[in-house]
């Protein structure tokens, strides 16, 4: 089993490019879920919304959530102290660039690494190459 | 005279008139210095409380304020969520099982609710959001205990400290939340959370002095 | 008048996302245009819709084009060279994070600023705090 | 026996039918160390070509390659439709106005392609690339042209040259496109790019043969 992706992000469509972008390259391996938009569909965060993705993609081997905005993490944090600890520790935030790091994520857990690996694959998200040299 | 359930959910629906009659200025506040939607984040948080809260005329004090914060994180939508829904949630714990709340119990009361706010937002004073209302007027509440003034007095002078602490946010540049996005360009606005912050503190002054 | 940006995504849902994002953050102030997907609804990217988009931003101040992936840059580069050079050298690529730094982007151009300070502003958004001090 | 407008036509019409066939193919080839689209990509850019060079039977050989460019930039919707794209565009513009290729024309024109995936990719040899198929058919093609063989064997050896260029990607590390961003994981598997660059020049080596 591979490690799941969360992402949560004010616009539901965003959430749902960007697991679409990184589902290609990880196949059905990965389970990418999405928490977009709130309740009523305008732009923000929605705790149910964090909860049930954070549900979906829950597994033993572990969850790494990625977010748009800096904002977006308080309603995350608060999804996860409603969590049990067990299914906590299994959970890290990510601080990486969200749509690079949401990629170059899926591709490190469809590759079978840990829950560790798989955050530090996040965070190279920022030294993706989009330029001169791509 | 201490303040009452009653005077609380009182206190709630006309928060609830006062943050829906400003739902055009907190966001036009908002415009300036983030994504003008803090007047519809409030405004539908706590219609959605007026609701949930309809049938508890008997409950008590802990259970109403949880009620109202669990309420808000799940329905503001925006970085004030989880803020209010905080503070709301652990002035609740501070004030469980009671039925009115004496001039001491207030300032506990709100002292939880910014110790809430701070630990969620992980921010302090200075930084351009609604702890630049509420600190001030914790701090005013608790001298006024020390002084022994009247509930009604003490609750006016919060209100009073978190209004000038609100105007105070116009000079001060933003490090937290959306606004910091703005860098030095969020000086000169007032902040439109600090501004909620206040109309509900004033709301609540008004309640208990009518 | 202020800089436009242009998103290319290979997602029409995430470029559009992308969109309604940042232009929270700029109000009516900012035109953002997208190229998300191909002309056939699929994920990949277009051409034409990135000479659309470009055509739509088009203005005096200049364009900054933030892209999702490096194999983005390709399809851009070449919309850039059917340009006639004025209206090229208006518009930068940008390397920075998709959605940080469009949402930096989008804040920067509503204040007015040049087209080089938009670009900076955008490729602060490696430094984006999402994290234990939001 | 020079290599005619007519064999250019019937080398795209292979093409596309050939890349049909291989459309499962180079995307499970693709889903490997990529996105899963290589297949259906040039599927549809080829299609497309197909469809917009029905009626040229009478066009040189320039106006012909310059069509496929154009046509595959717009509508392949991966990296390889700028690729190919800019490469089918060179090699139009290497062979403008003509209605038939001696051997150094043919090379010639590979060479213009080359160059064009170079600088649009920003690219070199053994980056695990379509490149890694094109350059060896290339210096495959100039020695051809060195010894003076015939133009079927010319074309004979650069496809096959293409095909041990294209093998050999399974050994290499993918330093640009999306399989670079499985680093060490790129290596074993074939690039679907180097794969299709192979089909290609080896339709055109059957075409001319038959
Ligand atoms: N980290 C934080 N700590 C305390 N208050 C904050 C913090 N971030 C934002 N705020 C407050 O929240 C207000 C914005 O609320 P709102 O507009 O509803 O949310 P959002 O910014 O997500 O759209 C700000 O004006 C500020 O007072
Ligand atoms: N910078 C580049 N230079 C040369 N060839 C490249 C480059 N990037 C990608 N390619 C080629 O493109 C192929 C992938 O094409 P395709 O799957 O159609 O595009 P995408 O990667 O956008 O989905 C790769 O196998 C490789 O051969
Ligand atoms: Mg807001
Ligand atoms: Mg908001
Ligand atoms: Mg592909
Ligand atoms: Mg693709």
């Amino acid at each position: 089993m591979a490690v799941s992706i969360v992402i949560v992000s004010h616009s539901a469509r965003l959430a749902e490019g960007v697991a679409e972008l990184a589902g290609q390259m990880s196949m059905d391996e990965v389970t990418i879920a999405v928490a977009g938009g709130t309740d009523d569909g305008s732009i923000g965060t929605s705790i149910d919304k964090v909860t049930a993705a954070l549900q979906k993609a829950s597994n033993p081997e572990g969850t790494l959530v990625l977010l748009d905005l800096g904002s977006a993490v308080m309603v995350t944090e608060m999804a996860l102290e409603m969590l049990d600890p067990d299914e906590r520790q299994r959970i890290l935030l990510s601080s990486a660039p969200l749509v690079e790091g949401a990629v170059l994520a899926a591709v490190e857990a469809s590759a079978g690494s840990t829950l560790q690996e798989v955050a530090e694959a996040a965070n190279n998200g920022h030294e993706m190459p989009k330029g001169r040299w791509s | 005279m201490p303040v009452t359930n009653k005077d609380i959910l009182h206190w709630l629906q006309r928060s609830t008139q006062v943050l829906h009659e400003n739902n055009a200025f907190l966001t036009q506040l908002d415009s300036a210095i983030g994504d003008a939607d803090h007047g519809s984040n409030m405004d539908r948080g706590f219609s959605a409380v007026i609701t949930k809260i309809s049938g508890m005329q008997e409950a008590d004090i802990g259970t109403l304020l949880k009620t109202v914060g669990t309420t808000l994180v799940s329905t503001v939508g925006g970085a004030s969520g989880p803020l209010y829904g905080t503070a709301f949630l652990r002035a609740g714990m501070a004030t469980a099982g009671k039925q009115h709340l004496e001039g001491a119990e207030i300032v506990a009361m709100f002292e939880a609710a910014v110790e809430g706010i701070k630990a969620r937002g992980k921010a302090q004073a200075g930084e351009k959001t609604m702890l630049d209302a509420f600190i001030p007027a914790l701090e005013a509440g608790k001298q006024a205990q020390l002084e022994q003034v009247p509930v009604t007095e003490l609750l006016q002078r919060m209100a009073g400290s978190a209004e000038s602490g609100m105007k105070a946010t116009i000079d001060l540049l933003a490090t937290k939340g959306r606004a910091s996005y703005l860098g030095e360009r969020s000086i000169g606005h007032q902040d439109p959370g600090a501004t909620s912050s206040w109309l509900i503190l004033q709301a609540l002054a008004d309640t208990v002095a009518s």
